[in-house]
């Protein structure tokens, strides 16, 4: 199968260039059959690969051709194949390949509907050659290429200008975290020579303690930016401009990942510096909790399903941070299926209410909706950690390895925001779908999507009940045997869980998820708890997580303003004093001149063909007398 | 004196003699004809030179195209007014003179001392006898040393035929000045099956004159920039938030 | 230098010439016979048997008739033009080969008038300058339709003679010469397939090519439907509108000798020329000729005139797109067969 | 100069070189300019031949060969602007054309 694998990213990338350049004439709304055979094709190639690598268990790789080849520095496209990009392929062409089925009846109708089939599978392209990169230079081109798509395709709708202004918020805010990212690629060629990750990992363990430190450190700064950690999540939210589709998969399922799979995939570099790991644990804790809070506030269902995205990316992060690989990408796995089938589902709700998005003027859905309601409950479920579901499993194994990876405080932060999780959750779904229809009956009339958009929401749903059965019995599970070679050796730490820390943790979370089910049942569908009554008493507290802990408002302060007055400043004074000064004082003098000399043309061609005359007269007779031999 | 000088002094003489003539006579068309008897003789003259497909593509080229299209215009330009226009520039006339004799001269005088520097090619008449004849010695040699400038000069040929194209489009400075004043965006031009929806497109308000209907059915909405309309939503997208 | 062979060469130039003139003045008999079948009438029948001697009295009558010089004539022009076309018409002849070498009273004599090795290039030279007669004439009659007949011709036999060129280059790809005599020799190297054998005529070869050299000769001799320049429906008679008596009579003429060559270098390129059993070669090229001149006639029957954007157009659009095609077709072919590619 | 040489070709090449160079000169016709043109091409390529058949060398004839497709061009582009200018100015003196001088 080895031979094969350039077939994954290949087919994408065919039906992205064909759709780009026939679709606006020739193609227009069939460009979706070409998008989805390329995308099926590169699933089918997946599954037959990770088959091979499953049954093996030796990474495969083909060499493409050599990028770079500069003397020392070699970069070469070489696909590979372990385990931890098995499971990557798997999600990405997968949940790929289900939000492509769904996204010809969402973006039906749409003008740019040839657009959206161009850049979703030019996307789909960069995300696997991202995970299948075996060296730091092509995957950091590829983290562009990926950050490219998601601009193209957060602001789709250009012409509305909120879509716009966020596509380029979320491309300057990753900008900040690929510099860093950018700058631990180069720290690490400078000190080991090499970017293949085989070589740079086999190297790291003798660089000193502070220089790794550095290095991971810097590569985390890629990983905020990309996973929208604090503090540059704020891009995260406003990226809901993009069409839901894009929302599934791009802001929840794959490319937000791409940070976590790169710290995982940098393991060795993590696991060698203590400092960093705790630097990302507490930061994936701050940020699970901090957006769990926002989460609990916002009325907009996809803003509220995107903080739940940052909350449970904080989750994974913590769980990198107290060395629980396995553990995150676990989650990572499992919620793809959930998250995406979250997003799917919420835009199925917008579908039918007309694009409306505020879950104030929702309500009631139940009735309507019956398929995208139990789906979405089931999401919200496993999201929640509710037992059995996918979500229950992953989140509570995260829990319990930040707790023996010797982080009790991050173990508790994490619980505690399953609390929120759970209210949240279950907030949005009773929000929604339950209680009195607070919308205008006459004009909106809620229908329930075409099959096309049904079935790979019943797809997801399946994934999200038993997925989480990859990892039963916990630490011990089908996926950890299949991700175990990866994380070994290197000096991993491996820590044994005792069945009882595991029962406790399970019975924990359990009850912290039912808790959070419970008051939002008193509080969204009995009335006992009246919420605003609780905002009011919360007062401050409450405002800080509506107005989202003030994050977007600091950086308008202390970043963006000051440096839009530098800019004004250097365009009035530097551009336009100094620059255009210049230019168009040089273009003054010539002016003079050339007015000076204009009175030689006499606008006569006779007069100019005489000049030529007579300069062919001269030039040949000062040839004659000096060049030949005629007068010597 | 050899029968091959005589016939190359008879050839060049009338060439030189009809050169003349085109600048002498009064009627361009005359000139034109005293250009062809010209350059038939030069063509004549290069047989005697051994440059047989040159003087066919003299022929061709020269008198069989290009002066056929120099009376083409001396005809269309202005066939009742083709008389030149004589007297005045007595000055000019002098300097050209005497410029004229100035170059003749200065040539002359590097013809007659001229030396040869360098060895003879290797084309001698055996050898374009050799390859069969003077067509197939060309080719080897401009398809072996020169397939470059061929191919230059074929763009050269492709970009003069644009050029020329565009000379003789008729111009209509008024429609030019319409577009390079206004930029036009259209939006109400939904292309493809978005027409299928039977919605109204929605279109913005308009100041009377802006818009225009002159391209023919379509709906130009003249705007100075795309910000005039970046709010208002496009043609079949959805409203959102 | 061999005067001898020198004398025998200029003897059979000058019986090529009688014969093309004689022909003609046949060839004007024979087309409006033809055109009479065809269009259900006798045709000529009272001047001789079956009116055979009608080209003749033709012949005196335009001689005899007066000389007319427009007023406001280009008179050196007017007197010139139809001189020059009547005198570059039979030229072309000089090149088409009748047949091989034959010995008259011990002397070799060849059968054809010069070989040289631009022979079709010089064909197409002649073609170019021929189209002078017609723009000079309509130019010097100092006359509305005769200039606009000439304008027209001007830009149709430009047009035209790039097609005619092109057209003919596949043959010189197959045959790798320009002389029309090697040309004759290349065809009559028969091809075989297997036991069978198949004359090498380059009709087989080069259909295309030769669909559009007949096109294109058509247009360039001015005949109809390519008749443009003298469209008596519209032009009056075109470039020939002030032309009368003898002066006349070497348009006229002109306009079927170029037929005639036409056919001739039609036959030599495409037909295989002399090639053909049993009869001698000569008898076989007036035949394929005949056949050539028998399609002009048909044509003007049949064809109505075409409009002159039409004209340009198919030039332009079709007929040249046509030709570059099968320069590519037979070059790539060529290379293939040589084991180039 | 009882044998043909070179300097035949170069004499009868520079004597049409310098009367289509007069023509260009005295002539205010812009058709008849652009023929004397043309006639000063032609005696350059009689230069050319005259040294190819001379050092019996082809590069000559090649060159000549290149002039004349680069007058074939020259002379579409030449004659199209003459049109323009008869459309525009309707003149084809060359005096009248003298926009340049503002």
């Amino acid at each position: 199968m080895a031979n094969w694998i350039f077939l994954i990213p290949l087919a994408p990338l065919i039906a992205a260039v064909v759709n780009f350049i026939f679709g606006r004439w020739y193609l227009r709304d069939r460009a979706h059959w070409l998008a989805i055979l390329g995308v099926a094709i590169s699933f089918g190639v997946s599954v037959a690969v990770v088959a091979q690598v499953a049954r093996d268990e030796v990474a495969l790789s083909q060499h493409l051709y050599t990028w770079i080849p500069a003397g020392d520095f070699q970069v070469p496209v070489t696909l590979t194949v372990d385990q931890l990009t098995a499971v990557m392929l798997l999600v990405v062409t997968g949940v790929s390949l289900l939000v492509h089925i769904y996204s010809v009846g969402y973006m039906h109708g749409d003008p740019g509907f040839y657009r959206f089939f161009a850049y979703l599978p030019l996307f789909v392209f960069s995300m696997l050659m991202l995970v299948l990169a075996n060296n730091y230079l092509l995957l950091f081109v590829f983290w562009e290429a990926v950050g490219l798509c998601s601009y193209l395709l957060i602001g789709f709708w250009y012409r509305r200008r909120s879509a716009a202004q966020a596509a380029k918020k979320a491309f300057v805010v990753n900008r900040v975290g690929d510099f860093g990212f950018g700058l631990g690629v180069m720290l690490i060629f400078v000190h080991l020579g090499t970017l293949e990750y085989t070589g740079v990992f086999a190297q790291v363990g003798a660089l000193p303690q502070g220089t790794i430190t550095a290095i991971a450190l810097l590569l985390f700064t890629g990983a905020i930016g990309k996973s929208a950690q604090i503090p540059l999540f704020v891009w995260l939210p406003d990226a809901m401009e993009g069409p839901t589709p894009v929302s599934a998969l791009i802001h929840a399922a794959t490319m937000v990942t791409a940070g976590i799979f790169m710290v995982a995939r940098s393991w060795p570099i993590f696991a060698a510096s203590p400092d960093a790991m705790l630097v990302v644990a507490i930061i994936g804790a701050a940020t699970a909790f901090v957006a769990a809070t926002i989460g609990l506030t916002q009325y907009d269902i996809k803003k509220v399903v995107a903080y739940s995205t940052v909350s449970q990316l904080g989750y994974m992060a913590f769980a990198l941070g107290s060395g629980a690989w396995v553990a995150a990408i676990f989650h990572l796995t499992t919620h793809a299926f959930f998250k995406a089938l979250l997003f799917l589902g919420a835009g199925s709700v917008i579908h039918a209410m007309h694009d409306e998005q505020d879950m104030r003027r929702m309500g009631g859905l139940k009735r309507h909706l019956p398929l995208t309601y139990w789906t979405f409950l089931i999401g919200s479920a496993a999201n929640a950690g509710i037992f059995p579901l996918a979500g229950f499993w992953s989140k509570d194994e995260v829990i319990v390895g930040a707790w023996v990876g010797g982080r009790p405080i991050v173990a508790i932060v994490g619980l505690v925001a399953a609390l929120f999780t759970s209210l949240y959750m279950f907030r949005v779904v009773f929000l929604t779908f339950h209680g009195p229809e607070r919308f205008d009956a006459h004009t909106v009339h809620p229908h329930e999507s075409p099959p096309v958009m049904a079935v790979p929401l019943l797809i997801l749903s399946v994934g999200a009940v038993f997925a989480g059965f990859l990892g039963v019995p916990p630490e011990r599970g089908v996926f950890h045997r299949f991700l175990e070679p990866v994380f070994s050796g290197h000096g991993a730490e491996v820590h044994h869980v005792s069945t009882a820390t595991t029962l406790t943790f399970g019975l924990i979370s359990t009850a912290v998820a039912l808790a959070g089910l419970g008051l939002a049942y008193a509080a969204y569908v009995r009335g006992a708890i009246k919420p605003a009554v609780v905002a009011a008493r919360l007062g401050p507290l409450y405002q800080l997580a509506y107005r989202r802990w003030y994050f977007d408002e600091i950086y308008e302060a202390l970043i963006v303003h000051p440096l839009y007055r530098l800019s004004v400043w250097l365009w009035r004074v530097v551009d336009i004093g100094i620059i255009d000064g210049a230019v168009n004082g040089v273009a003054g003098l010539v002016n003079f001149t050339a007015q000076r000399w204009r009175r030689v043309q006499t606008g006569l061609v006779a007069n100019y063909a005489l000049a030529i005359a007579l300069g062919t007269v001269i030039i040949v007779g000062v040839y004659l007398i000096v060049g030949s031999t005629l007068f010597q | 004196m050899s029968a091959e000088v005589l016939v190359f002094d008879i050839l060049g003489a009338i060439a030189v003699l009809a050169a003349a003539g085109v600048v002498l006579a009064r009627n361009p068309v005359h000139s034109a004809l005293a250009l062809v008897v010209s350059f038939v003789n030069v063509a004549a003259i290069y047989v005697i030179l051994r440059a047989e497909f040159l003087a066919a593509a003299q022929i061709i080229v020269y008198t069989g195209a290009i002066l056929v299209l120099v009376l083409f215009v001396i005809m269309l330009v202005d066939p009742d007014n083709l008389p030149e226009f004589h007297g005045g520039r007595p000055v000019q006339r002098l300097l050209a003179l005497i410029l004229g004799l100035a170059l003749l001269g200065e040539v002359m005088a590097a013809i007659l001392t001229r030396t040869i520097v360098g060895q003879p090619g290797p084309w001698s008449p055996q050898a374009v006898a050799a390859v069969g004849g003077n067509t197939q010695a060309l080719g080897r040699v401009l398809y072996s040393g020169y397939v470059l400038p061929i191919q230059v000069t074929a763009v050269l040929l492709l970009a003069a035929t644009i050029g020329a194209l565009v000379l003789a489009r008729p111009d209509t400075p008024r429609v030019r000045a319409l577009v390079r004043d206004t930029a036009t965006i259209s939006l109400a031009h939904p292309r493809g099956s978005e027409m299928a929806n039977g919605v109204e497109p929605a279109l913005p308000a308009l100041a009377a004159g802006q818009l225009k209907l002159e391209a023919g059915e379509r709906t130009l909405v003249m705007a100075k920039s795309g910000d005039d309309f970046l709010d208002q939503p496009v043609w079949g997208e959805r409203h959102q938030s | 230098m061999n005067w001898a062979a020198f004398l025998s060469n200029y003897i059979f130039a000058f019986i090529v010439l009688n014969v093309m003139l004689g022909l003609m003045a046949y060839m004007t008999y024979f087309e409006r016979k033809v055109l009479a079948a065809m269009q259900d009438r006798v045709g000529p029948k009272r001047t001789g048997p079956f009116g055979l001697l009608q080209p003749i009295a033709d012949g005196i009558k335009l001689l005899a008739k007066e000389d007319i010089v427009p007023k406001n004539a280009d008179r050196l022009v007017f007197l010139v033009a139809p001189l020059l076309s009547f005198v570059l018409a039979p030229l072309s002849a000089a090149v088409i080969p009748f047949g091989g070498t034959v010995t008259v009273f011990g002397q070799e004599v060849n059968l054809y008038v010069a070989d040289i090795n631009v022979a079709v290039l010089y064909v197409l030279a002649l073609g170019g300058m021929g189209v002078y007669g017609i723009i000079l004439g309509g130019y010097a009659s100092a006359n509305r339709y005769s200039l606009l007949g000439a304008l027209r011709s001007a830009a149709q036999v430009i047009s035209y003679e790039i097609v005619l060129g092109l057209s003919l280059v596949g043959v010189f790809i197959l045959s790798g010469t320009l002389s029309l005599v090697q040309i004759l020799e290349a065809q009559q190297q028969p091809l075989s397939f297997g036991g069978v054998q198949v004359p090498n005529w380059y009709i087989l070869s080069q259909p295309l090519g030769f669909v559009l050299f007949l096109i294109a000769a058509v247009a360039e001799t001015n005949r109809a439907p390519f008749d443009l320049p003298e469209a008596e429906s519209e032009l009056i008679g075109g470039f020939h509108t002030e032309y009368s008596g003898f002066r006349f009579s070497f348009f006229f003429l002109a306009e079927y000798i170029n037929m005639i060559a036409v056919s001739l270098l039609a036959a030599t390129l495409f037909l295989g020329g002399t090639d053909g059993p049993i009869a001698d070669g000569v008898w076989w090229l007036a035949a394929k000729a005949a056949l050539f001149l028998f399609f002009y006639i048909w044509l003007r029957t049949t064809l109505p005139r075409f409009r002159y954007d039409q004209l340009m157009g198919l030039a332009w659009k079709v007929l040249l797109p046509l030709a570059l095609i099968n320069i590519a077709l037979t070059g790539l072919i060529r290379l293939w067969g040589l084991g180039l590619l | 100069m009882s044998e043909l040489t070179a300097t035949h070709f170069l004499t009868l090449s520079a004597a049409l070189f310098i009367i289509g160079m007069l023509g260009v000169l005295i002539r205010r016709n812009v058709l008849v300019i652009f023929m004397c043109i043309e006639l000063m091409f032609n005696a350059v390529n009689v230069s050319f031949i005259g040294f190819a058949w001379e050092q019996h060398s082809l590069v000559g004839q090649t060159f000549a060969l290149f002039i004349i497709a680069v007058a074939a061009a020259e002379a579409v582009v030449g004659l199209g602007i003459i049109m323009a200018l008869s459309r525009r100015l309707d003149t084809v003196d060359i005096d009248q054309v003298h926009e340049l001088r503002e």
